[in-house]
Order: structure tokens, then C-alpha cells, then sequence
């Protein structure tokens, strides 16, 4: 392929979206439109006459590389895009003042971190991490949380017995022992 | 020692002519040690302590590091050495050990840490010449990605928790239960002889707190069910209710 | 090109990071690990013979196509790219200490580099490029870190035996004494 094309191709490439004519002039001010429209074409029909699992599509306005429809089923049932999450900070301690006080509901879990925790509450409960257990029998009846099977399948253990044992979160919030 | 070893310093120090160092310069204590070393030219296996404890004084100083409690710890350290080399000597009964010796094998350690971290660094450039693909399909309705996270992260949440708990205030709380129901029925008696009455009709003549609270709390629910509706004519006056949308006789 | 090299190029294509070889086997579950070896060769060799733009490269364990170093001025003149973020001299120490020793504790990093490092952990572990792997049966059972394979590809490595020997720095250190 001519030193051009090859260029386009890497443009394409790490563009995040379709490029137009007129952008691709910044990556060589010597070539004219014309040339630009010919390493298209150069492009195009190498992908398409050496068999390529990706091709040139014209998107609004603008040229993008794109893989070929026939292998999408197969990419997409590898599901390469869903690199496994990890749990913030936030969502970890939340997740560990449940897991040794459970059923503990969100104003107890909230004095303890000193922030508000709703938002990481509801994104625990939509992983199935935590779920709803009940309703407290206090003022205003606040819902209690506690973990779910999938917490401890996450972790490889058998029940809550198998946590390791924090004596100080499980008994009570008591002051931080005397130390240097 | 060659002159690889040595870029990472030399390329801090530049013009060594003008020693002109600032604080973002040195990632630390060694590191600025390193870099006197450097500068004087000396044989690292054989450090003139003495001066070079002078010169890490006199830049801590210059640079107001003398409040950093590693550089002063190190600081500290060199006088020490500095003494030791001092004390005489007792003949050749005892094999004597170098006071030095500790602190050249940090400073090798800490040297080649310096190495890598260049060789890192030319590494995450040629890395940063390649681009890799820029489109990011929008998602399809796919299930979430799946989690990752252990055992120690949770223990480590634990801990920070822990660390969070702030001494601990003891209240003593006495409970005294609010007679919520019994305030709904009031209210509720209330509202079928009457379309509006004000909130202190409701409460009687020297109502305790639990009835205060209890009436409140019955109040609000009633308002949020729709049963009664809460206003207040102006500013600072007693708030009055009356039926709601939702209000039926009962 | 072979049916199963444009698959894997689609696929090397549509994935967001490097693919291991036992990633692939989802593609299609007929091919063993030695025909996905034979079609990354063909992808490779024709990338390189034709002149593309990108190439296969080896990173992180696995294969990423990525463009050709040549055209990083004209990609990054035209600023539709970003570049990745720089790490502080810091935080390289920090995943320099962590690369040679992991699994490695807080306390022996500070040693070596004879400051406190809490931060720079955090923040690195925040960015993914390191992870705690467990504790040390030491005093106080200390979180010990390890690099991710997030690491390998920030620094383009295909896997840590890439990192240069210590045997092969300026300065060599001896093994560390079994010591205080």
C-alpha cells in the first residue's frame, strides 16, 4: 500500500469516530482531496479483494473502519469489551460494614463512613451483592440490608462464618485502640 | 560508575555549573543523596561522609526540607555515621565494620530502582508512539461486565473502615415509644367532625414530647397519604390541616 | 487471508485490549491454540509485507493491533487521539519496586525508597496497575501488592520476563541479606 494509505489506515484506526474529508488534511498538508479520496479507494479495495475481517464504511460523513457484520455474532458472544469491574473503594467498604453488621441499614452505615451512601447502596443492590432483608422496627422503619449468596460466591466462601473474624466492626463501633 | 547509571541524576541536575535544585526534583531522601554524590564525583564505596552530611544539610535547608521528617531522618543518620567514622579505632582485635555500609546498600538498592524507572519510562514512551483503536462501539444491551474483587480488598475496606470510626460517643438512649396510632386516631377523629383545625387543637393542653412527636410523625404520614393537606397562613405561625384529596370519612 | 485470520483480525479489531490465546477459543471452539497461533502469523506477516499502517503486536500476554510508530507525529498533529496519562517519577518507582519484588508490602517499598508511600499506592491501585495478591504471615499480616496486566500493556510489555534483568542494570545489586 502507498505511504499514504497506510497513514489513513492508522488515522482511521485510533480515531475515536468517522472522519471526514477535510479532517484528514491536518495529518498531511501536502495531499489534496483528491489524493485523500484515492487512498480511500486504495484502502477500501484491499480490504475488500484481500479478504479482510474489517472494511471502510462511509458513516456520517466520514470514513470508518469497521469490522465486518459476518464475525459480529461471534465477537460479540466473547464479549472481549467486558473486562471484569473491580469494586471501588467506596463500594468495598460499604460492602464490608454489611457483610460484619448485617442487617444494618443506611443511617448506621452512613455515621459509620461519614458520608452519604445511597448511590453505592443501589449500585451493590443492582449486582446482587446486597439485597433488602426488612424493615428496621426504629423511627421512620429504614429498610436493613444485608449480603446475598452471590457476595459469598464472589468470595469463595462457604458462609458469613468464614469471613475473616474483625472483632472491633462486628461487636460495636468501638474507638480505635490506644496506639503509638 | 557508567554513564547509564548515572542518567537518571544527571538528567535532573542539568547544568551541574549552577546547582539550582527544587523540591519536586528529588522523589526523596536518596534521592537527593544520590544526586551529591553525583555531583561531587565520589566513589560511592568509599562516601567522605563528612562532607557529604554537610552538603545534605545545607540543601534541606536551602530547599526548606529541614521540616520533612524523612530528609531530617536521613539527615540525622548521616551525623551518625559521621560520628562513628570518628571514634578511634581498638586495634585489629576486633573486625571493625564500616558504619557506612548500611547506607551504600540503600543507595545501590535505591540506584537501581532509578534505573528501571527510566528504563520504564522510555518503555511507556515507545508504547505511547502506537495508538491503539479509537472507536468505542456504543454497548449493546449486554448483561454488566463480570466483578472482580477478593477477600483482601474486603478486609482492606474493613480496616479502613475501622480507621473511620471516630472515638466513640456513649449515649445513653431511654426508649419511649411513640404512640403513632394512637395520634392517627385522634387526627383522624378530628378530620370527620371537622374540614380544617389547627396543630394545636390536635395536640390538647400540655402535651409530653413523645405526644408532640408522635402527633407530628401522624401528621406527616396522613399528609403524605394524601388524607390531609398541611399549610401555614404566614411565617412562624401554627400550621393548620385540612382534608386532603385523598381523605375519606371513615 | 484464511476465513479464521480475518475472524481474529475482526476480533483483534473489536476488542478494547490485548487478547490472550485462550481468549480466542470462544471465537470458535473448533480451532485448537495452534491454529490461532498459525492465523496471529498470517495476520502478522501480512500486515508487515503489504505495508499496513498497524500491526500486530505482542503486549501484556496477548496480542493488540495497534498503529505503527511512525505515524504517532502525524496521529497526535491531527489530535483526535488521546495519549495516555504520565505517570509521576513516584508512582514509576513505586511499580518498579513492585515489578522486580511482588508480592510486595508497603513497608519494604518505603524502605527502599525511603519515603512514606501510601499515596502513590493508592493512586496506582485506583488506576488498576496494581492490586493487592494477598497478606504476608509478617507482624500485622501486611497487604502485599502485585503489577496487573494493565501495567504490562500501559508499558507495552509483552510479559514481566520483558522487564530488563537486574544482572543487566549499570548497577548491581547483590541479593538482598537476610538481615533486620
Amino acid at each position: 500500500m502507498d505511504q499514504r494509505t497506510r497513514l489513513l489506515e492508522a488515522a482511521l484506526f485510533a480515531a475515536p469516530r468517522p472522519l471526514a474529508l477535510d479532517e484528514l488534511r491536518v495529518l498531511d498538508p501536502e495531499a489534496t482531496e483528491a489524493d485523500w479520496r484515492r487512498a480511500i479507494e486504495e484502502l477500501r479495495d484491499h480490504y475488500d479483494t484481500d479478504g479482510h475481517g474489517v472494511e471502510v464504511v462511509e458513516i456520517a460523513d466520514g470514513y470508518q473502519i469497521l469490522t465486518r457484520a459476518v464475525f459480529a455474532e461471534a465477537i460479540e458472544r466473547a464479549a472481549f469489551a467486558a473486562r471484569p469491574v473491580k469494586l471501588s473503594s467506596a463500594a468495598l467498604e460499604v460492602l464490608a460494614i454489611i457483610a460484619y453488621r448485617q442487617p444494618v441499614g443506611r443511617a448506621e452505615i452512613e455515621e459509620i463512613r461519614g458520608v452519604s451512601s445511597g448511590g453505592v447502596l443501589r449500585l451493590l443492590q443492582e449486582r446482587g451483592l446486597i439485597e433488602v432483608a426488612g424493615r428496621s422496627e426504629g423511627l421512620g422503619r429504614p429498610l436493613l440490608y444485608t449480603t446475598t449468596p452471590l457476595f459469598l460466591e464472589h468470595l469463595g466462601l462457604g458462609n458469613l462464618a468464614d469471613l475473616p473474624r474483625t472483632e472491633e466492626l462486628a461487636v460495636a463501633l468501638r474507638p480505635p485502640q490506644t496506639e503509638s | 560508575m557508567t554513564g547509564a547509571a548515572w542518567s537518571a541524576g544527571a538528567a535532573r541536575s542539568g547544568d551541574d555549573g549552577g546547582f539550582v535544585v527544587t523540591l519536586e526534583r528529588f522523589s526523596g531522601p536518596l534521592d537527593l543523596l544520590l544526586h551529591l554524590i553525583h555531583r561531587e564525583e565520589i566513589d560511592i564505596w568509599d562516601i567522605p561522609i563528612a562532607r557529604i552530611a554537610d552538603q545534605f544539610l545545607q540543601v534541606i535547608r536551602d530547599l526548606g526540607l529541614d521540616e520533612a521528617a524523612e530528609y531530617l531522618e536521613m539527615a540525622a543518620r548521616l551525623v551518625r555515621i559521621k560520628a562513628q567514622m570518628l571514634l578511634p579505632r581498638r586495634g585489629d582485635e576486633e573486625p571493625w565494620e564500616d558504619p557506612r555500609h548500611e547506607l551504600v546498600r540503600r543507595l545501590l538498592e535505591y540506584q537501581q530502582i532509578r534505573e528501571v524507572v527510566d528504563w520504564l519510562e522510555r518503555a511507556a514512551r515507545r508504547r505511547a508512539e502506537r495508538y491503539g483503536r479509537g472507536f468505542v462501539p456504543a454497548a449493546p444491551d449486554l448483561p454488566p461486565p463480570p466483578l472482580a474483587f477478593a477477600i483482601e480488598e474486603l478486609v482492606e475496606a474493613v480496616e479502613r473502615v475501622l480507621a473511620m470510626i471516630p472515638d466513640s460517643v456513649i449515649h445513653r438512649v431511654l426508649a419511649r415509644p411513640l404512640d403513632v396510632e394512637g395520634a392517627t386516631r385522634r387526627v383522624l377523629v378530628l378530620l370527620e367532625s371537622r374540614e380544617s383545625f389547627g396543630w394545636r387543637e390536635l395536640l390538647g393542653p400540655a402535651p409530653s414530647i413523645t405526644d408532640i412527636l408522635s402527633a407530628l410523625v401522624a401528621v406527616l404520614e396522613l399528609a403524605r397519604r394524601g388524607a390531609l393537606k398541611l399549610s401555614q397562613p404566614r411565617p412562624f405561625t401554627p400550621f393548620s390541616i385540612d382534608r386532603g384529596p385523598a381523605y375519606q370519612a371513615a
